[in-house]
């Protein structure tokens, strides 16, 4: 029993890091209808400035635990979401927006080629910043005392601290969500755009401006997960964003495209899944080297039975 | 970039400009006398004087093409008759120039970072980069003369077939001699040159004579492709360096070239269509001789292509069934997640994780070279004296799987089928609500996509002699999609441009193998943006993408009447 | 820059080119190159010299280079003057085997030094072996590659083809050995479905069973995998004493410090593969293991002059895990040309003399005793166990392998 | 049109000589808490041209949309030739249906001809290895509906213009063009969602008489219309549908002087229970 609840807690942390990444995609997909594919690397992005930001703090390892969580790491955080929200927004600008009117392909071909691009620029250009290391392999992500290495025992069950920030964090960006879309103007406008593009423009709202919030949202979301990334695995790479992005993909396809609460139902059925997966199916497809085929045939058979997702395909209406 | 010059200013320098512009072309050709670099490393050696390089004289076609651009018309109006309208010759003139221009600066470059700094480069090539800046200059004064009417001509039937043959020679040679290159900087040089040549012959107007003397020839055009394809191997006097390149190449096409069914013809996404591949290249490995495989039976190689082409499109059937349903953005996903799924189980059923197939990431090594009806393809053949090597071997035998797959292709898209997978393409609720069985079309080129992916993996399995998971990632998935991209959806032309230059470019220009990936995502970012239908544009296609495009249309339109005759022929024949 | 001195310099240009401009005709080009007599032999390197594994395909062409310069130098063979010519093969089999081709039809190529990768090698070694190229693996650990595929029934299946790491089956039991004499009796075993990694778990667990050990748990892990946390979960249930993990440092620093943080704490035991210090940085903790080929650098005088000479060499690239193997391969190659070449004429026709000379090569190379045995596999059984201290490699026990 | 016409028809379809073709009973579509369609029923016999009449958002097109199974109707059943509508539009035009779009939904970058010609796929038979091997039925069916493409062309007056694509076509033959399409699926009833809209009055006489010739091919015609003079010259019977239910349906005389129509068309006095129709307004508004 305590394995069960222990992948339970293994799948569930794992499952908040998909739902935070899927979170960007079903708001882009909800309101421009695009399967943002490079979503992925801006997520990997998130995680490599926050490391660039701990780098330029000059690198403090013994700050205490206290200071370390109150200070170091939100500033870290900071630094992912500019770097993500900034990378975002101009792949927004400068490939997504032209082909706004064109036909559905053009702008899924250039999401991978986006996708592909934004890793091999890290790869080949991170290390060219005076101090930093090469990102050609993956880089250790520094540790934040207090959390990294901390666990807490509860009975036979051991949790450790990065995943409770990653839980934590989740359930922040959720409530934040939720106050955003219900209770702002732009939250609003979005949704408004999400049902009917058209019409909003026609009654005074920035469609542009809205698509913008989205990518924002989406990538400071990705950001956040980030961080979470590395600092429950203690490395980053430039090809992070590759299996995360598809893995959030299925989950916001599971949860129901276009539906926040979907997005994050769908991400922790996931990670629980997975884990279960790799303990209670017997024999040799039990093993972990199944699990991602496990988590890939579950996307195919809801697209099949449930093709509107677990929540069902909304709008994103209600956060 | 655009350069406006004043009308009033572009007759006042009419004669000026003429004049200076004939001068840089005859420094240009002065140029090549005297030595460009310093240092023979660079280029072809390019240090003497009197005797120009191979590359020099290659160059030297363009500057004289100029001077007589510009020469020409000055023999008035009068006397050209019907010249002075057909041929646009200012235009010309100022492509010439321009090109002239850009390979003088690609030499100049190389020289200058072959042999370290711009020292190195000796008055020669001074005075052709000073030639090329006069006339790009002076041709800007040049009025912008009408579109060329040369296609309008009418011209004898031997006229156009010996123009058929012109080009096919000039082809076969061109790709020799490229090949024959080993350095980057004079490939660089020269591919320059063959942009240059191809951009004035365009403006020229040459193509659009061609084009119009390919559709009436069609049969003729198909047949010499073919036999210039065929004769490829003998212009390598036996070496194997480029007919290994030239056969993966073909591989490649012959792969880009189903996918260019299910993206070009239908417009479904397929991510994981090197999945397919690889099922093909499995089946055929479990199948061989190989004393890894893990099936002890070999039927006859025939059978073998069968059975891959049949299993890659039963995995095409499994994945399309449900997911060709729901909406197609799903599908390019879906078909990414399959991808992986098929790399993973690839690499699980290695008896530890599964049963064994495939000897998971070992793969299947060994698998012998095919022996169709006595041919060893192993084994050098000589003919008309010249040794054919395992690797033309090969290159024949996708020759053959190629003309296959092109005949699939035109002949489904000249068909019922092919109008049903315009239909979906343009308005997929119009189609099906004008009884179009939508799902079984898209269905069919998915699957049979997947079955031209099989028979191709099949050969590439004994090509390649041994198979394992990790040829078969998703990257290869985007290449063969850029491959498509870059050369034009929903043309087979297009897809052999495509997937020539995304395989011999890498193979030629190794220095920048680093910045491969990168380029290759920036490509396709720019060509969605700028010129989503690529390189050798489907009309149809085309006028998807510029979808407010009138004048468009209406040349468009303009083609198809001509063309009428070539895409309803008379029942029987086929067209490319 | 004024004007004025613009001009001069431009004119300065004119009149130096002009001077120095090379003065003949395109007939004299042949005389035109270089003074030296010497007949020209060509050695080939095959490996990632761009992307992912670049770091380690560079340092084996670095190395390489190394020894051609050295034998150069000294003139190791009379009359001849050796030559690298490095191809990219991008970690792919395709890619390979282009440069395979590429490198059998030049006339003057003697020998290959490659691949990285098994997959890779399965594609060029066919093409090689086609051309009588003999060709020195200093990475592949794949025992079929020299075995041939039934591994109880060893039969060589290409001629010219050797390698100086060792193979799978030498490291595991060495390993098994050192922990069943630290009185490490329960492990348990996770690898990464590679070919490596997974015949390094098998020889190991062999070894280990066969010595009186048991395995608690045997599990596998995805090469791209990041998260641990379900099998780390698992194998914890069994409580072993060690995890053995075949595979490289990429995935083994995570999985160890994964592996502390669930609550597992026991040391992590690996092949050469993690034996670098990018394990350490991505999570490898004090008391981890690894196996690998040859005594100790700073113990050996041969492996202390590459390591000098390497960096006197003023190559940008360290010579990364394969550096030493490597360099080794490439002395094997002019060892056995010294033989090969001494008589010959021109260099294609010395092909065949160079791979049957390569039975016969011995020397003290950087990673110890360099010799093959009739597989083409490398001789050497002398291992080192190394053992994380204080966030640094330090010897453990070099050893013999008993077999 | 002469009233003998109308007469004859009617008496033909009360005697019961023209076979029921559609018969459409107690539809229902529910979107939501929006009732688009409600409890609508209608019918249609061989060589009839019935209208379909109401102000914007009545639920015409979806009651459309309902019969060519576009929608799956929320409750209620379509009989066509006496069985159930199969339930994907394709099956519904392979037994006999077909339609235009009220927003031309032409295969803008296909020619005339291939635009027709995709009409006929349902009617054609070549497989892929017909396709692929150029086979004798490949080529006889390619040269038949070619043929015939060419024929319905000429039908609806587009001789001439095979080769132009369907974008560049001028509106009023754009229209004509998605006619020609839907004749060329074989169907017994063609349904026609606003033919006439954008068109000029001329335009739209010829439209009416391309409809008489279709009805004397032997066709059922429903015709959905705003231009009252249009339906009331043309159709046999008209159905007034107002906020998804029928208002009245009867001969063209009796509908056009139903206060009740006019009413929900122009507007009423003030005194009147009913409100300008639209999204949200009060209750169900028949009372018929």
């Amino acid at each position: 029993m305590d394995l069960f609840f222990q992948q339970l807690i293994n799948g569930l942390s794992l499952g908040s890091l998909y739902a935070l990444i899927a979170v960007g995609y079903t708001v882009v997909y909800g309101i421009v209808q695009l399967i943002n594919f490079a979503h992925g690397e801006i997520f990997m992005i998130g995680a490599f400035g926050a490391y660039a930001t701990w780098m330029v703090m000059g690198q403090p390892t013994d700050w205490s635990a206290p200071l370390s969580i109150l200070v170091l790491l939100p500033v870290m955080i900071i630094g992912g979401i500019i770097a993500s929200v900034a990378v975002a927004l101009l792949t927004e600008r400068w490939a997504y927006r032209p082909l706004r009117n064109a036909p559905r392909l053009a702008p899924l071909i250039t999401a991978i080629g986006v996708s592909v691009f934004l890793q091999e620029f890290v790869r080949l250009f991170y290390g060219y910043i005076p101090g930093f290391p090469d990102a050609k392999s993956a880089i250790p992500f520094p540790s934040v005392p207090g959390i990294s290495g901390e666990t807490i025992q509860v009975g036979g069950v051991l949790i450790q601290m990065t995943a409770v920030f990653t839980l934590a964090a989740l359930v922040v960006c959720w409530v934040f969500l939720w106050y955003y879309v219900n209770r702002t103007k732009t939250g609003r406008a979005m949704v408004a755009t999400s049902q009917d593009p058209d019409t909003a423009r026609l009654m005074g709202i920035n469609v542009d401006k809205v698509i913008m919030a989205a990518f924002a949202v989406g990538a400071a979301l990705a950001a956040i997960a980030g961080v979470a990334h590395g600092l429950r695995y203690g490395n980053i790479d430039f090809k992070m964003g590759f299996l995360a992005g598809l893995k959030a993909f299925t989950a916001a396809v599971l949860g129901g495209i276009g539906n926040i609460n979907g997005a994050v139902v769908g991400g922790l059925v996931l990670g629980v899944a997975e884990a279960m997966a790799t303990t209670f199916i017997p024999g040799q497809f039990g093993s972990s080297a199944w699990k991602d085929v496990w988590a890939f045939v579950l996307l195919i058979l809801v697209l099949v039975f449930r093709p509107q997702g677990l929540l069902g395909a909304k709008v994103v209406d209600r956060a | 970039m655009r350069v406006v010059i004043p009308d009033e200013l572009k007759i006042r320098f009419r004669y000026p400009a003429r004049a200076l512009g004939i001068t840089g072309g005859v420094l240009m050709l002065v140029s090549i006398l005297l030595p460009w670099a310093y240092a023979p490393e660079a280029l072809d050696d390019m240090t003497f004087y009197g005797a120009p390089s191979p590359l020099q004289l290659f160059f030297a076609v363009l500057p004289l093409l100029l001077i007589l651009l510009l020469a020409i018309p000055l023999v008035g109006k009068q006397r050209l008759g019907k010249g002075a309208k057909v041929v646009a010759w200012n235009t010309t003139a100022k492509t010439a120039s321009i090109m002239s221009l850009i390979v003088v600066a690609v030499a100049v470059a190389a020289i200058a970072i072959g042999l370290g700094g711009l020292v190195n480069v000796d008055p020669g090539g001074w005075l052709a980069l000073v030639g090329g800046i006069m006339a790009v200059a002076a041709t800007l004064f040049l009025p912008d003369s009408p579109e060329p009417t040369l296609y309008r001509v009418k011209s004898p039937k031997w006229l156009q077939i010996l123009g058929i043959v012109v080009l096919m020679a000039l082809l076969l040679f061109g790709a020799a001699y490229i090949l024959g290159f080993e350095d980057a900087d004079d490939f660089l040089m020269f591919a320059a040159f063959v942009v240059g040549m191809v951009m004035v012959l365009r403006q020229f107007g040459v193509f659009g004579w061609l084009g119009i003397a390919a559709a009436a020839n069609n049969r003729i055009l198909v047949l010499s492709a073919f036999v210039v394809a065929f004769a490829f191997p003998f212009t390598q006097n036996g070496s194997d360096a480029n007919m290994s390149v030239a056969s993966q190449v073909l591989i490649f096409a012959a792969t880009a070239l189903g996918l260019n069914i299910v993206v070009g013809l239908v417009g479904l996404l397929d991510l994981g269509y090197i999945a397919f591949l690889g099922a093909g290249a499995f089946t055929a490995a479990v199948l061989s001789e190989s004393a890894f495989a893990t099936i002890k039976w070999s039927p006859p190689f025939i059978v073998t292509v069968l059975i891959a082409g049949t299993v890659a499109s039963l995995l095409g059937l499994l994945i399309g069934a449900p997911t060709l349903r729901v909406s197609g953005d799903y599908l390019a996903i879906v078909t990414l997640a399959f991808g992986e799924i098929f790399r993973i189980t690839m690499n699980n059923l290695d008896g530890n994780d599964g049963p064994n197939l495939t000897n998971g990431s070992n793969g299947i090594p060994g698998i012998p070279d095919l022996n169709l009806f006595g041919f060893d393809f192993g084994k050098a053949h000589v003919i008309l004296g010249i040794d054919i090597g395992r690797f033309a071997n090969y290159y024949w035998l996708m020759l053959v799987v190629i003309a296959l797959i092109i005949v699939v292709f035109t002949n489904l898209n000249h068909s019922r089928i092919g109008r049903g997978w315009v239909a979906i393409r343009e308005d997929e609720l119009a189609a099906e609500a004008m009884g179009v069985n939508t799902f079984a079309l898209k269905l069919l080129a998915f699957a049979g996509g997947a079955f031209l992916a099989g028979v191709a993996g099949s050969v590439k399995a004994h090509y390649d002699v041994s198979v394992t998971p990790d040829q078969y990632v998703f990257l290869e998935s985007a290449f063969l999609l850029a491959a498509v991209v870059l050369g034009g959806m929903g043309t087979v032309m297009g897809v052999l441009v495509g997937a020539t230059i995304l395989k011999l470019l890498p193979e030629k220009l190794r220095f920048f193998s680093d910045y491969r990936l990168l380029l290759f995502g920036l490509l396709m970012v720019i060509m969605m943006r700028f010129r989503p239908e690529g390189i050798v544009p489907d009309e149809r296609r085309q006028l998807e993408f510029h979808d407010t495009d009138e004048e468009l249309a209406e040349e468009v339109e303009e083609e198809l009447t001509s063309h009428h005759a070539h895409l309803y022929p008379e029942a029987g024949g086929f067209v490319l | 820059m004024n004007k004025h001195s613009f001009k001069l310099v431009g004119v300065a240009l004119v009149a130096a080119s002009l001077a120095f401009a090379g003065c003949g005709s395109r007939a004299d080009t042949a005389s035109s190159s270089g003074g030296s007599s010497n007949k020209v032999a060509t050695i080939g390197v095959i490996s990632p010299l761009s992307g992912d594994l670049s770091a380690l395909g560079l340092g084996i062409r670095n190395s390489v280079d190394l020894a051609i310069r050295q034998a150069n130098e000294s003139n190791a063979i009379p009359g001849w003057t050796l030559k690298l010519s490095p191809q990219d093969d991008q970690a792919t089999p395709d890619v390979g085997k282009n440069a395979a081709t590429k490198l059998s039809s030049d006339d003057t190529v003697v020998g290959v030094v490659g691949t990285l990768n098994s997959s890779v090698a399965q594609t060029v070694i066919p093409v090689l072996a086609s051309a009588t190229i003999v060709q020195v693996s200093p990475a592949n650990t794949n025992p079929t590659l020299t075995q041939g595929e039934d591994l109880a029934n060893p039969k060589r299946p290409y001629p010219n083809y050797f390698r100086t790491c060792t193979t799978d089956s030498v490291q595991g039991p060495f390993a098994a050995q050192y922990l069943l004499e630290s009185g490490i009796k329960k492990v348990a075993t996770i690898h990464d479905k590679k070919a490596y990694g997974q015949g390094l778990v098998e020889a190991f667990t062999t070894a280990f069973k066969a010595g009186g050990g048991t395995i608690t748990d045997a599990e596998t892990i995805n090469p791209e995998d990041k998260d641990f946390s379900a099998v780390i979960s698992k194998v914890k249930t069994t409580s072993p004493e060690a995890v053995y993990y075949g595979g490289e440092y990429p995935q083994a620093g995570p999985l160890s410090k994964q592996m502390k943080a669930a609550g597992l704490n026991v040391p992590l035991m690996g092949g050469d593969g993690i034996y670098d210090p990018n394990f350490i940085k991505l999570g490898g903790t004090d008391g981890d293991l690894a196996t690998s080929v040859g005594a100790p650098v700073d113990s050996l005088d041969s492996a202390k002059a590459f390591v000098s000479a390497y960096s006197a060499a003023g190559f940008s690239e360290p010579y990364a895990a394969y550096g030493a193997y490597a360099y080794d391969a490439a002395n094997a190659i002019i060892n056995a040309l010294k033989v090969s070449l001494k008589d010959a004429t021109d260099a294609k026709s010395a092909r065949q003399a160079t791979i049957d000379a390569m039975a016969n090569v011995s020397f003290d190379g950087a990673t110890g005793k360099v010799a093959f045995d009739q597989f083409g596999d490398s001789t050497s059984r002398v291992l080192t166990v190394y053992k994380v201290v204080s966030g640094a490699w330090a010897a453990e026990k070099t050893g013999e392998l008993k077999s | 049109m002469s009233s003998d016409t109308i007469t004859q028809a009617v008496s033909a379809a009360a005697g019961g000589g023209p076979e029921l073709l559609l018969d459409a009973r107690n539809v229902t579509m529910q979107f939501g808490g929006l009732r688009a369609v409600n409890d609508v029923s209608l019918q249609v016999h061989t060589g009839e041209i019935v209208g379909l009449i109401g102000p914007n958002g009545a639920g015409k097109t979806t009651f459309f949309n309902c019969l060519t199974g576009l929608y799956k109707p929320t409750s209620g059943t379509v009989f066509f030739a006496g069985e159930p509508l199969p339930p994907q539009p394709r099956l519904v035009v392979r037994t006999g249906m077909a339609r235009t779009f009220q927003n031309i939904r032409l295969f803008h970058n296909m020619t005339a001809l291939e635009n027709v010609m995709v009409g006929m796929y349902c009617r054609t038979k070549t497989n892929a290895i017909d396709a692929v091997f150029r086979l004798p039925r490949h080529r006889h069916e390619e040269l038949a509906s070619t043929e015939r493409a060419r024929e319905l062309l000429a039908f609806v007056g587009l001789s001439g213009t095979e080769n132009q694509l369907s974008r560049n076509l001028p509106y009023g033959d754009q229209r004509r063009l998605e006619i020609a399409r839907a004749l060329a699926t074989d169907p017994r009833l063609l349904l026609l969602d606003e033919p006439t809209a954008g068109m000029n009055p001329q335009e739209t006489r010829q439209a009416e008489e391309l409809i008489f010739k279709i009805r004397d091919l032997g066709l059922a015609v429903l015709v959905i219309e705003h231009d009252m003079r249009f339906i009331f010259n043309l159709c046999d019977r008209v159905a007034c549908l107002v906020r998804g239910e029928v208002l009245v349906e009867g001969v063209g005389d009796v509908v056009q002087n139903d206060p009740r129509v006019i009413e929900a068309y122009i507007g009423s006095p003030q005194t009147t229970p009913y409100e300008q129709p639209g999204p949200g307004s009060g209750k169900g508004a028949s009372d018929a």
